[in-house]
């Protein structure tokens, strides 16, 4: 981990509030799941960091991908080609691929693409399921798509674009049907990941999923994020973000 | 040129740039950034006699210029400290300021004795916290139970004892001199201030705890004033905390009268700006032309 | 939909929204900017017995979200308030509510008996003053204190009577309690901060009185804080005042406990603010079905 | 008084640390001495606006000429065509003409040169005097030598451009040298104002200053910027911030 320099190279809407930047940056290599604490503004008006996943990297590259949610996120949307901005990373664990001849199954909705999608393009097998509200809601349609080996599966809860309905429904159905053993990848509302992970339970199947917690530091230090497990206490930053699913104690926040 | 500065009876920092405690865990992260014997001193976590769990989450809120945190002093206890944190701590040659705290003067009383180990330089008493047998009231408003505090805490530690001030308090100078009455070395002035965020669309407390503590820049001006209110009512040390970002306001802190300064909320949003503080004051001192960093304490020149 | 709220006998408020003393001076510079009509009540800038010069320029420095004022309490005097400037104040149809201070018991005593005229509808004690006969202790950092002054200008009128506390308490509840028990009608919760701000190229204070008060967004959450407290103390309305910028900030106080809330920083750096946040509590009323401002107030959700 | 947007047409170094900046804006019509209070930033992170002097202003443009201080010029200084801004003005009083004769004598030095220049370009004759460190910290110097009447004299401490030494120097043999009557109108550095009251005093010539003080509201609320006259206690931004120079109580602050 270290504090470097980034220069925006376009950053771009790619469905409805939802930016995909494009950032030059010699960050150290990273792994599907690990996430940046990107400072959106040098104002100390906006005092925290915003972590946001990796949603790629390249030589020197990196991508991210976010939806508008409050401040901070605005604030990164007016960034242009040139502005700069200082990310810490990379930070935290990352998912362990699937072993043992496990399918795939990963799954995302809300904030939670970016992490999935690395992972989904890293391993380059099993079903992608993304939920949404509606189509307009669904980005990168296109780079999921074009993923060779990985069927996807869009839910909508309008109906608009694939299955009507949660994309938990569309998981149930994936492990009901599956042959073999399953290793589940999830990140996105907190009920999705429950369900998730109350699924893979029940059809025994192994799920890991990516936390999304308020944030101060990003890197172990203030205990803002600390969840409880049934190992302890853990911090989604630094033990985290990505847990095995059994291990968290929904119920407690 | 020379920037340390004397602290306590055997606590003398080589600059006086510190950690804050709650920011900085137990240093284990930040050594993996830069390294730690850079540091003036370490302040650790909050530490109490047995493992805390902490408050629901969220835990931490940003405001205009500023954070809440309610992290409900989440910690690994003294015990799990000393055998599993403090030797590396101790290994980078920087001073380890353990801070702790308890919920009954017995509670800091006994705390205190089992910190009195090799490897901590000083304690730092963090009296912020609800007096379970005063109805909740915290120690740090009451200059009576506060002396009191401190002189059962005294008589329990060969340590350099620091007594970290609550700021919302009606006379903070009182307070200081109460701490000092009961034998405190130094004083860290001071610690978040009680606040609360509220979302307008949920009709509910943002922090899982529903009240909090204010910390960053947004409380830095009211920092230094009771830091100079502190400096004209006691003699011994003041070690500033509040607010404090950049080299500028560590002078700042040191003209009004602290003799070293904690880094908090600014580490958590700039990991390394240690190393940008600490070579800012130099920098300062040199272009001044001043030998010393004692030549700025408690300088400010008021008319 | 009603957005009146009721803070003491015969004293209703239009809407929630009023201005803040001391930075809406007597209402004449803003009258020209917007309909004064508007506002839910004015506050006037503090008056004493006499005019009062206030303190060394500069008078105000800005902070990280927020700046620090030591005007010093400059005004006209109560006698020329009265014959020159409530005239044209209370002509708007608003309630005209005077800020008051003074430096003994006597002093503010006889200023509420002089401010006990037509056109003005209620009165507003600012008792973050030093009390000369006290060694310069604020009147509003003892609750005996308050009590016994609260009682004293409540034996000498029979306006609505507002005590304006101030937050740099060690138990604010314990305040609001004492100004209830004196005789208050009312609540402001709070006043600014006390707080400093230094040069560190000249070593000098940057203020010509070297404290001051801190204002603005940067304490929005700890007056929040000290309302919800106050609001659980007391059950007279609650006037809230510090670092309101925007109609979500004035909701929040209002769940909070709040009755109203005063802006005052906002309006300086944004004078026609109170027009959107009217305009602002409407909407959000409307849009939550809502038909009345009590509607909100006190009913954030704790755990 | 009004609080209007403005839309930031030029914004260009005109001198060392000194930037013009052109402004598209329906303001009010305004008089030489008149300010604006100009929110920097939209970020509450710097609250207070900074009064700046109206330097011109066409139909529907105004313009203004700032140094290079702290936070507040700054960020203005970065602001780019375009970009909006708030702007509460005209506000406080203007220079009164000279009168029954009296010839013109603008003296300007530090952040003093736009509202001397307004009134000089208004006049339109006279002598204007520009007081600075060195050549490259005077601004505007070929608009100030195309003023048609109005004779200049610049005057630098390295003496670098024109005389060496301080701008009151040049008004003290001005006054000196003047044959009838004059008015003086300055603004700048404190002691440069109290140098020139006494001047004119002893030259018996009417002196107007427009004084610089800290503000928070620009518009008579805060008594952030009173100062003492021989009248008692005025508001620089309401009722300022022109006065007569022999009303002012130099010596207290
Ligand atoms: C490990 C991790 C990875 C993430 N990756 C992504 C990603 O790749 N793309 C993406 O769009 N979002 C991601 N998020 C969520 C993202 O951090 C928040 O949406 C964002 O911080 C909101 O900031 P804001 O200022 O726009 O919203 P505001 O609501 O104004 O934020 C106010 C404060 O709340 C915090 N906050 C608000 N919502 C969340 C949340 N859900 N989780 C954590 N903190 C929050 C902010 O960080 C900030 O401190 C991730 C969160 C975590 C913890
Ligand atoms: C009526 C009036 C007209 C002015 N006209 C001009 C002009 O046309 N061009 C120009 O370059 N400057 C002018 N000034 C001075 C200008 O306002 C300050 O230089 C500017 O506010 C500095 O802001 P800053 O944020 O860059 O500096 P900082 O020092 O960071 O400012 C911090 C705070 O101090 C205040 N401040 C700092 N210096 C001054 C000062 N000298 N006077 C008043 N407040 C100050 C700021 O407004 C701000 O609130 C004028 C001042 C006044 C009172
Ligand atoms: C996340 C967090 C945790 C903290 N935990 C403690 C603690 O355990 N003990 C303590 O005395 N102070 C604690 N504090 C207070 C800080 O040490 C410091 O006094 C305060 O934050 C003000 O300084 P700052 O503005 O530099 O952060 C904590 C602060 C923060 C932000
Ligand atoms: C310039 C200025 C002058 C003030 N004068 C007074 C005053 O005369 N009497 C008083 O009770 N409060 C005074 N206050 C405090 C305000 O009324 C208000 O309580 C405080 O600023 C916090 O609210 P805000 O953040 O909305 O400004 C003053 C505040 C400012 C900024
Ligand atoms: S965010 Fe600080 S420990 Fe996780
Ligand atoms: S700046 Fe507010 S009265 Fe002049």
């Amino acid at each position: 981990m270290n504090d470097v320099l980034a220069v925006v190279k376009g950053n771009r809407a790619v469905a409805r509030d939802t930016f995909l930047m494009d950032l030059d940056c010699a960050l150290e290599p990273s792994l599907p799941g690990q996430f940046l604490m990107v400072k959106v503004s040098s104002s100390c008006e906006l005092f925290l960091r915003r972590p946001l996943a990796i949603l790629g990297q390249g030589e020197g590259t990196l991508e991210i991908l976010y939806k508008l949610k409050g401040e901070g996120t605005l604030e990164l949307s007016r960034k242009k080609p040139g502005d700069v901005l200082w990310v810490l990373g990379p930070l935290g664990n990352c998912f362990s691929p699937p072993q043992n001849g496990e399918s795939a199954l990963f799954v995302a909705g809300g904030t939670g693409l970016p992490p999935v999608l690395a992972l989904a393009s890293r391993v380059g097998s099993g079903a992608l399921v993304i939920g949404a509200r509606s189509k307009g809601d669904i980005p990168l349609l296109d780079r999921m798509n074009s993923l060779k080996g990985v069927a996807v599966y869009p839910v909508t809860e309008d109906g608009s674009l694939g299955r009507r309905g949660m994309a938990t429904d569309v998981l149930g159905e994936l492990l009901a049907g599956a042959a073999g053993p399953c290793a589940v990848y999830a990140c996105g509302p907190r009920g999705m990941l429950e369900k998730a992970c109350e699924l893979s339970g029940v059809a025994a199947a192994r799920c890991e999923v990516s936390l999304e917690e308020y944030m101060a530091c990003g890197f172990g230090v203030c205990s803002a994020c600390t969840v409880k497990t049934s190992a302890g206490p853990r911090r989604v930053c630094s033990n985290g973000p990505v847990f095995d699913a059994a291990t968290i104690a929904w119920g407690a926040r | 040129m020379n920037t340390s500065v004397r602290i306590a009876p055997g606590l003398v920092l080589k600059n006086p740039v510190l950690s804050a405690s709650g920011t900085f865990a137990y240093g284990e992260e930040f050594s993996r950034l830069f390294d730690l014997g850079l540091l003036g001193g370490i302040v650790t976590k909050g530490l109490s006699l047995n493992p805390k769990e902490g408050n629901p989450l969220p835990r931490v809120y940003e405001t205009p210029c500023g954070l809440i945190n309610a992290i409900g002093l989440e910690n690994i206890g003294a015990d799990a400290f000393i055998s599993g944190k403090l030797p590396e701590l101790r290994s980078f040659g920087t001073p380890v300021i353990v801070n702790f705290f308890g919920s009954s003067e017995e509670d800091y009383a006994l705390l205190a004795s089992r910190l009195d180990v090799n490897g901590i330089a000083a304690i730092e008493m963090n009296v912020s916290c609800p007096n379970v047998k005063q109805g909740g009231l915290e120690f740090g408003r009451d200059p009576e139970v506060l002396f009191r505090l401190t002189g059962a805490v005294r008589a329990r530690t060969g340590k350099p004892l620091i007594v970290k001030l609550t700021p919302m308090v009606s006379d903070i100078g009182a307070m200081a001199q109460a701490a000092r009455a009961g034998g405190a070395d130094a004083i860290t002035c001071a610690n978040t201030i009680p606040a609360m965020a509220i979302d307008e669309h949920t009709w509910r407390p943002v922090l899982g705890n529903v009240t909090g503590g204010l910390s960053g820049p947004a409380i830095k001006p009211v920092a230094l004033k009771l830091v100079w209110e502190v400096s004209k009512k006691v003699d011994i040390p003041i070690i500033a905390s509040g607010g404090a970002c950049t080299w500028n306001d560590c002078v700042q802190f040191l003209l009004a009268g602290a003799s070293a300064v904690e880094i908090g909320s600014a580490s958590l949003r700039d990991p390394l700006c240690f190393t940008d503080i600490i070579t800012g004051i130099e920098h300062y001192l040199e272009s001044r032309g001043l030998d010393s960093v004692t030549d700025l304490i408690g300088k400010l020149e008021t008319p």
